[in-house]
């Protein structure tokens, strides 16, 4: 399994060196590949279906428990038949679809490695590596939605997209690490092993709410499934690959994968069902008033996901049966359904459904997939769509929990559905020609082919629904670890289950009637869902956004404000405060008071370096500052000296007397101070001052009272001459002992010195 | 004995003689008035620290001192020179 | 008198805090001055503080009790230089800044941020 | 500027002004002193000689720039180290050779001395630098 | 042992021939061959490490803890050689983006001088050569921020410069007080003084003063103010080397400092870390959504990220710092290509303006794909370098049991995805505006994606090979939650 995915990332890279003469096939070998694969897949399905696994696992970070482990199970295998065998369907589509659009190659490239990363998603048996891969198919829908890249709306949707699923995707992240926290594992084995205590948790509750999180954004539930609908800006291959038949599904999938770890229990039927009924209703309802076709094929998607949500959520065998079989009745005619509003958009240049008008009128071929499709979308019998429905019901009929209420929203979301095709269909096939299809029909001819194979397959597994239950099979003994058996009918015989599929039926078609033609009734409809749905969504979102924004430029502002001064108060007082705190813990004020009274001359020479450096703060004249300032560092070097430290004492004099005149050289060209603050600001100021030096005060205070541990001078003056032939331990200490200080130090002077140099000596720039 | 209990009287009238002339001279670096008084006030202070220095390494009997003594004279006068070719080229300006 | 010494510091601390939160910028290098002579006269007592002792060997004796803490005073003396360095190069900046612009209001001087 | 006071001081004090740096420098590892000392008293020499004369006149009887000061200093600061790596000591071990004048004087070399030496220079090189550069910006 | 000298000396010994040498076009050179050997120094060293464990130098031949010591242990020894290959790359990337003229004639000479202190700060176990190193490091960037001398630079300038002062002030006065209680300045000797003292809760004021210099450096919230001030003044080429190594090395020195000797009162400081984390990471990522310019919605997300490192210390587990320090290099080199890459695009473009800007993938998609690598690698996008770092980050956070600090740190990754898309939808995506006239310039040679090209590869390798560079930093974080190891190595077991 890691060779076929080795493989399709080779092949994708490989996609940017294929000569542009046979670029021209570059689809088309890929769909031969996609075929190949679904091939190799089937061939594993005796085995699967026997109930074996298959499985590889290659050490990566054991000690993080990420390894890549690979699974072929019996869900993982329903989930791959469907990927490659769409995804084949896909490519020979795009061939003549994309064929008029620049940039292909990036196109095929970020496709295939869709594909590869939707098979990495169901094939991993390692959670950590599942979503490595779940947020390759976010990211890469991303890069395909904004494929047209030139469009606004398409970037602004690609990152809605992106945002939403990425958000969930974090969700799902961390709801990962804290199941893998309580089990200590991220491998699925060990999962579904301490499932129990994982549901017995404390942290159950939180890790549902953000594994759902993660579903539900990735498969467009309420209320986030906004996302899809602009993700419609995508290139249709895109559309019917990604938002229809795959990507969305990797939630559903993730629920099927999860369903033995945390499904089952009370929340979960409890937050699931909900969730799913509401998608399911408001995707179908808001469906029919739609003009955009890929629009109404995205409400539609969003109201098949939360069909499988809520019956996933119903927990029972029935509804996850039906689940699976619908996930193929939707795959097959969601992505035909796709892959023909391409093909009208190709032919018209136009989304808008009304403008569609006999379209098909001369085109019977087109008209027979169509219908097959849309029929299957409105589950009438013979076809496919049927089977999945009368499951639904039967699951819905029979579930545990708020039966007959699920039942009426299911059966109210089908009549809509029924509407729905039924609406599409007629507009289609009726109204007036307003164009001259012929050469375009032909041109396009080749874009049938996906659908048509597809349309066959709704209409075959219609009629012999059995040949998919091998398949099915072991996807339900996975969930139920258990034999499962599925029989799967066409004919059920009378009973209630086919009584409400009539009345959906006839309810369905009374709701077209009553709106075909009836343009002031959809209007008025569409008035009224304005009115009642006032929440955008899609613009909610932008402005949700912006208000963030917002906030963030007043709190950016607020807080980067450019005042430099009030930059430094802010780290002064910030600093005031953690050592005032730290002065408290360490109750600074208890300070043992036996100062020795020193002579009066030193006394005298502090006090007068006190005066000077308060002239120096306060004074007004730059040269009166600079002289005070020159006599306090004389006065300082005079404590130096007075305590011992000599060269000390040499080197503050010198260096004050430099600084006096190179103070004196710049001040010549500068203006006097001019700037006056505010007397408050002053007192301010001076408060926050004062403040900090009394705090740096006790501070010294304490130092001059800490008892000292031995200090590794001791070392230094015994060995300064002895061993480093000097007698002068300061000296020694600077060119031997701490030699590397000193290196440090000379390359400080040098490097200010010719950044001084580098900084003044240019000519003048321009002002 | 009574070597250095006069050494130690002399020190002692020495440094309040100092200390006063440092006073006095500090006076002066605040009152100015013109900028002219503040530098020979400053010129002044660092003579009076030179002196302090000789005094103090009498008193603790180290001979180095009196080289910091020296290193001060050398330089003490450069900032008040550096600070008067200043104000002459500021009235210079002002002429 | 040690008790004047750390007054002396704090003194120092908060004249170069003031100093700093002024808006020219000539102040502003000033109070750094007066930061940098506080930390350095803080580094320089915290190791403990002998007066009339200073650090020299005399002959092959060396007693480490008789004299005062070498360290220290090695550490401030290259805090000073580099200060020294340090100061100069600001200045510099300080100077360059105003004949580019002819400013020297730290307050009108918000173009980069916001 | 101009004075000619100062002129004629500096002519004097040049002699006195290296003469300490020199000392300082030599005596450094015994006495107060040392290559930082040394190498800002020379410096100050000049800092007061620009201040009698203009700087521009200094530079020209200078002949060697600030820079070229500055490098030969590291350059005998990294060159310091070198011995004790040769030596194969270890690194920035200082190295000593002594030799004795007489019975009583002896004369000990050491890479400590070389590195005091580069110190002083770079120190010099430095200080004229930031010298030079102030005092002629506009 | 004597070449764990060599990332000091080497530089140093580039300075000097520097100083001498002021011909552009040589120095250039220089510089590119000057970083090789750098380079190469750091991979032997780093290698020297891997295989003896904890390398000690004794400069001068003075035994721990009298002289100064280098220590070179894994931590160290990863950050050296991811230092140097950005270096390296970044002196390629300056052989096209610095100007001819006399301003920059000292590029080099300064550039070698910072890494000559950031090797110092990494290299050094002692913190008062550390301060030394990290006053080469502030000065030399003083001069490399002001380079060319315009308004902006010497405003960008002055307040960066002005806070950092103020941090090296910090830092001193801390060192002071540390010295005075301890009497040493050895930091593997600090430790164990520090260690063994139960009454030690002084250390704390001076651990308070280092937390704010570091803070300044690292800047973190709310110390950060000269960052997003300044940085995107600078000279494109300055500003990448910034990005990539100057926090960094307030990184580097927090989790040095804070797990090798201030570990007491963890609960104080371990709670302080997680909140100025937290406000870090949210306000970083909030000024970074409303900025337009591509260098200043970088810089604010330089100080989101910071957010990340401190909060994997302020966990505190093994975990946690392999995670900070996986981060921490992750980031160093995915950030450092942002910059380059925005420095190209200004190239192009003229202007570093989101809104003037586009039809870059059109025109140039190798440097798209050059973005979009490092962009997702810093919002966190599997497989790439950066998804494993908040991985490891996020689940020790869970396994501790910091749900608050995961959840911002979450949410502000979705922050940094959000300005990364909108870079790359307006600057790569939008059509180019068409009123905007974009300045004639040369066409780009290949050469100018080198730099970024390697950096970007370091970014993808990083993710592929993220099992095995993990279990390096797990033993980095070993050798730092054990300080034993350390300590011993430097002062033998002998010293009390």
């Amino acid at each position: 399994m890691i060779l076929v995915l080795i493989l399709y990332l080779l092949l994708a890279f490989a996609l940017f060196l294929i000569p542009k003469k046979v670029s021209k096939y570059t689809p088309v070998f890929i769909a031969l590949v996609q075929l190949l694969v679904f091939g190799l897949f089937l061939s594993f399905l005796p085995d699967i279906q026997n109930g074996k696994t298959i499985s590889s696992l290659v050490e990566w970070m054991p000690r993080l428990g990420l390894n890549l482990e690979f699974t072929l199970d019996g869900l993982s295998m329903v989930s791959v038949l469907l990927i490659t065998f769409i995804g084949f369907l896909v490519f020979i589509y795009a061939n003549t679809y994309m064929s008029s659009y620049q940039g292909t190659t990036r196109f095929y490239f970020y496709l295939l490695l869709f594909s590869a990363s939707m098979l990495g998603l169901v094939l991993s048996s390692n959670f950590i590596q599942m979503f490595i891969f779940w947020e390759l198919t976010s990211i890469l829908s991303f890069l395909l939605i904004s494929f047209f890249n030139e469009n606004e709306q398409a970037r602004k949707a690609a990152f809605q997209s992106l945002f939403v699923t990425g958000l969930g995707g974090l969700c799902l992240l961390v709801a990962i690490i804290l199941i893998g926290s309580i089990v200590g594992s991220y491998s699925l084995t060990d999962w579904i092993d301490k499932a129990e205590l994982i549901k017995n948790d404390g942290k159950y509750l939180p890790i549902l709410l953000l594994v759902l999180a993660g579903v539900f954004t990735k498969s467009a539930q309420f209320p986030f499934h906004f996302w899809l609908l602009g993700a419609m800006q995508a290139p249709t291959p895109v559309s019917a690959y990604l938002h229809s038949a795959t990507m969305v599904k990797a939630g559903i999938f993730l629920l099927a994968r999860l369903y033995p770890i945390l499904g089952g229990t009370q929340e979960w039927i409890n937050i699931i069902t909900p969730v799913g009924a509401i998608t399911m209703l408001i995707g179908a309802y808001l469906a029919i008033t739609q003009i955009d076709i890929k629009q109404i094929f995205a409400y539609t998607t969003i109201s098949a996901l939360g069909i499988l949500v809520v019956l996933f959520g119903i927990s029972t065998e029935l509804s996850i049966k039906a689940a699976f079989v619908f996930l193929f009745v939707h795959a097959f005619y969601k992505a035909s359904l796709f892959m023909l509003a391409g093909y009208f958009v190709k032919l018209t240049g136009s989304r808008i459904i009304n403008s569609y008008g006999g379209i098909l009128r001369k085109n019977l071929l087109g008209l027979i997939i169509v219908a097959v499709a849309l029929l299957s979308m409105a589950g009438i019998p013979p076809m496919f769509g049927f089977i999945g429905k009368e499951l639904i019901y039967e699951a819905k009929f029979e579930a545990p929990w708020l039966s007959s209420l699920l039942l009426i929203l299911g059966i109210l979301t089908n009549v809509l559905m029924v509407a729905v095709s039924l609406l599409v269909l007629f507009k289609l096939y009726l109204g007036e020609a307003k164009f001259d299809l012929g050469v375009a029909t032909k041109k396009y001819k080749l874009l049938l082919v996906s659908p048509g194979i597809l349309a066959v397959l709704s209409l075959g597994l219609g009629l012999f629904p059995d040949t998919l239950s091998g398949i099915i099979e072991p996807a339900l003994s996975y969930i139920y670890s258990g034999e499962a058996v599925i029989k799967l009918k066409l004919w059920h015989g009378f009973n209630t289950i086919l009584l409400l599929s009539a009345l959906t039926m006839l309810l369905g078609i009374f709701l077209f009637a009553l709106t075909y033609k009836n343009k002031r009734l959809i209007k008025g409809w569409q008035r009224m869902n304005v009115r009642l749905f006032s929440i955008n969504f899609n613009r909610s979102f932008s402005k949700g956004l912006s208000s963030f924004i917002k906030i963030s430029a007043k709190n950016t502002h607020f807080i980067q404000h450019g005042y430099i001064r009030y930059y430094l108060t802010t780290i002064i007082v910030f600093s005031s405060l953690l050592l005032l705190f730290q002065l408290y813990i360490t109750r600074g004020w208890e300070i043992n008071t036996n100062f020795s009274l020193q002579p009066y001359y030193i006394s005298g020479v502090v006090c007068i370096i006190t005066f000077s450096s308060l002239i120096s703060v306060f004074s007004k004249d730059g040269l009166f500052t600079i002289t005070a300032m020159a006599v306090t560092g004389y006065g300082i070097s005079l404590i130096y000296l007075y305590y011992s430290a000599v060269d000390l004492a040499i080197t503050q004099i010198i260096v004050e007397t430099l600084m006096v005149v190179m103070f004196v050289l710049v001040l010549r060209k500068l203006p006097r101070f001019i700037v006056v603050s505010s007397r408050a600001t002053k007192i301010r100021d001076g408060i926050i001052a004062l403040t900090f030096g009394l705090i740096m005060a006790m501070l010294a205070l304490k130092a001059l009272n800490v008892d000292i541990h031995p200090s590794i001078a001791d070392f230094l003056v015994e060995n300064s001459y002895t061993k480093a032939h000097g007698k002068n331990v300061v000296n020694v200490i600077l060119v031997d002992f701490r030699a590397l200080d000193t290196l440090g130090e000379v390359t400080v002077l040098v490097i200010a010195a010719l950044g001084v140099f580098t900084l003044l000596n240019v000519k003048k720039v321009r002002k | 004995m009574v070597g250095t209990e006069i050494l130690n009287i002399a020190q002692l009238i020495g440094f309040v003689f100092l200390l006063a002339a440092l006073l006095l001279a500090f006076i002066r670096l605040i009152k100015g008035p013109t900028m002219h008084d503040r530098i020979v006030a400053m010129d002044f202070m660092a003579s009076i620290t030179m002196g302090f220095v000789l005094i103090y390494s009498i008193a603790i009997n180290k001979g180095m001192y009196v080289d910091i003594a020296i290193i001060i004279s050398l330089i003490s006068f450069i900032g008040t020179v550096a600070i008067s070719t200043f104000l002459k080229h500021k009235n210079k300006n002002h002429e | 008198m040690e008790i004047l010494l750390v007054a002396l510091i704090g003194l120092l601390y908060a004249g170069g805090v003031y100093l700093i939160l002024r808006r020219s910028l000539l102040k502003f290098i000033i109070g750094i001055i007066f930061l940098s002579n506080a930390t350095n006269l803080l580094v320089f007592i915290s190791a403990g503080i002998v007066h009339g002792k200073p650090a020299f060997v005399t002959g092959g004796d060396a007693d480490p009790s008789s004299m005062a803490d070498p360290l220290p005073q090695a550490l401030v003396l290259t805090a000073i230089v580099i200060g020294f360095g340090i100061v100069i190069f600001t200045l510099a900046l300080k100077s360059k800044f105003y004949s580019v612009t002819d400013k020297d209001d730290s307050d009108e001087i918000k173009e980069t941020d916001i | 500027m101009n004075s000619v006071i100062l002129q004629i001081a500096s002519k004097y004090l040049r002699i006195l002004f290296l003469m300490f740096a020199i000392i300082a420098l030599l005596r450094g590892h015994n006495q107060p002193g040392g290559g930082f000392i040394g190498g800002l008293l020379a410096a100050l020499y000049i800092v007061f000689n620009t201040l009698a004369f203009t700087s521009k006149q200094i530079k020209d009887r200078l002949k060697v720039s600030p820079e070229a000061y500055m490098g030969v200093g590291l350059l005998c600061v990294l060159l310091s180290f070198l011995p004790s790596v040769l030596s194969g000591a270890p690194l920035m071990q200082g190295v000593w050779v002594s030799y004795s004048i007489s019975d009583f004087e002896v004369i000990k070399l050491g890479t400590p001395l070389l590195f005091d030496l580069g110190v002083f220079i770079a120190v010099m090189g430095v200080t004229l630098m930031f010298l030079f550069t102030l005092s002629t910006h506009k | 042992m004597t070449e764990i000298v060599l990332p000091i000396l080497l530089p140093f010994a580039l300075i000097i021939l520097l100083v001498f040498i002021r011909k552009v076009n040589y120095a250039k050179w220089i510089g590119i061959i000057g970083s090789a050997l750098i380079a190469i120094v750091a991979i032997y060293i780093f290698i020297n490490t891997l295989n003896n464990g904890v390398l000690v130098l004794y400069v001068g031949g003075w035994k721990a803890p009298y002289g100064i010591t280098l220590v070179v242990d894994m931590l160290s020894g990863i950050m050296l050689v991811v230092t140097s290959f950005l270096v390296l790359s970044i002196s390629i990337y300056a052989y096209h983006f610095i100007k001819n003229n006399k301003q920059f004639s000292r590029f080099f000479l300064f550039f070698f001088a910072l890494i000559m202190g950031v090797n110092g700060t990494f290299v050094t176990g002692d913190i008062f050569n550390f301060y030394v190193w990290l006053e080469v490091i502030m000065l030399s960037s003083f001069v490399l921020i002001t380079m060319g001398s315009e308004k902006k630079q010497l405003e960008g300038g002055i307040k960066y410069m002005a806070l950092n002062l103020i941090a090296s002030l910090f830092f001193l006065a801390g060192i002071g007080l540390l010295y005075g209680k301890t009497g040493t300045l050895n930091m593997a000797h600090l430790a164990k003084i520090l260690t063994n003292d139960q009454q030690s809760l002084f250390m704390n004021t001076s651990a308070m003063l280092f937390f704010i210099a570091l803070g300044i450096k690292a800047a973190i919230f709310p110390l950060f103010f000269w960052l997003p001030a300044s940085y995107h003044t600078a000279n494109i080429t300055v500003t990448s080397l910034f990005a990539g190594i100057l926090t960094k090395v307030g990184v580097y020195a927090f989790i040095r400092l804070f797990t090798l000797f201030f570990v007491q009162d963890a609960y104080f400081w371990h709670n302080l870390l997680l909140i100025s984390a937290g406000f870090t990471m949210v306000i970083g990522g909030m000024a970074a959504s409303i900025q337009y310019d591509v260098r200043r919605i970088l810089s604010y997300h330089i100080i989101s990220q910071i957010g990340y490192m401190i909060m994997g210390l302020g966990i505190y587990t093994p975990l946690a710092i392999a995670g900070a320090i996986f981060f921490t290099v992750h980031n160093m080199i995915a950030k450092t290509n942002t910059f380059l890459v925005s420095g190209i695009m200004n190239k192009l473009k003229g202007t570093f303006d989101l809104k003037s800007m586009g039809s870059l993938l059109k025109e140039q998609p190798l440097l798209a794909v050059l973005f979009i690598i490092p962009a997702f690698a810093l919002a966190g996008i599997p497989p790439l370098s950066g998804f494993f770092a908040k991985f490891i980050l996020i689940k020790s956070g869970i396994e501790d049991g910091h749900y608050v600090i995961i959840a911002i740190a979450v949410l502000t990754s979705l922050l940094t995805l959000y300005s990364m898309i909108k870079i790359w939808s307006e600057a790569f995506l939008k059509k180019q505006p068409d009123d905007i006239t974009i300045p004639n310039s040369k066409p780009i040679r290949f050469t100018v994606f080198i730099p970024s090209i390697m950096l970007a590869l370091g970014s993808v390798l990083l993710g592929v090979f993220a099992a095995s560079f993990f279990d390096l930093t797990m033993e980095a974080a070993r050798q730092l939650m054990e300080p034993s190891e350390y300590i011993n190595a430097v002062l033998g077991a002998d010293v009390k």
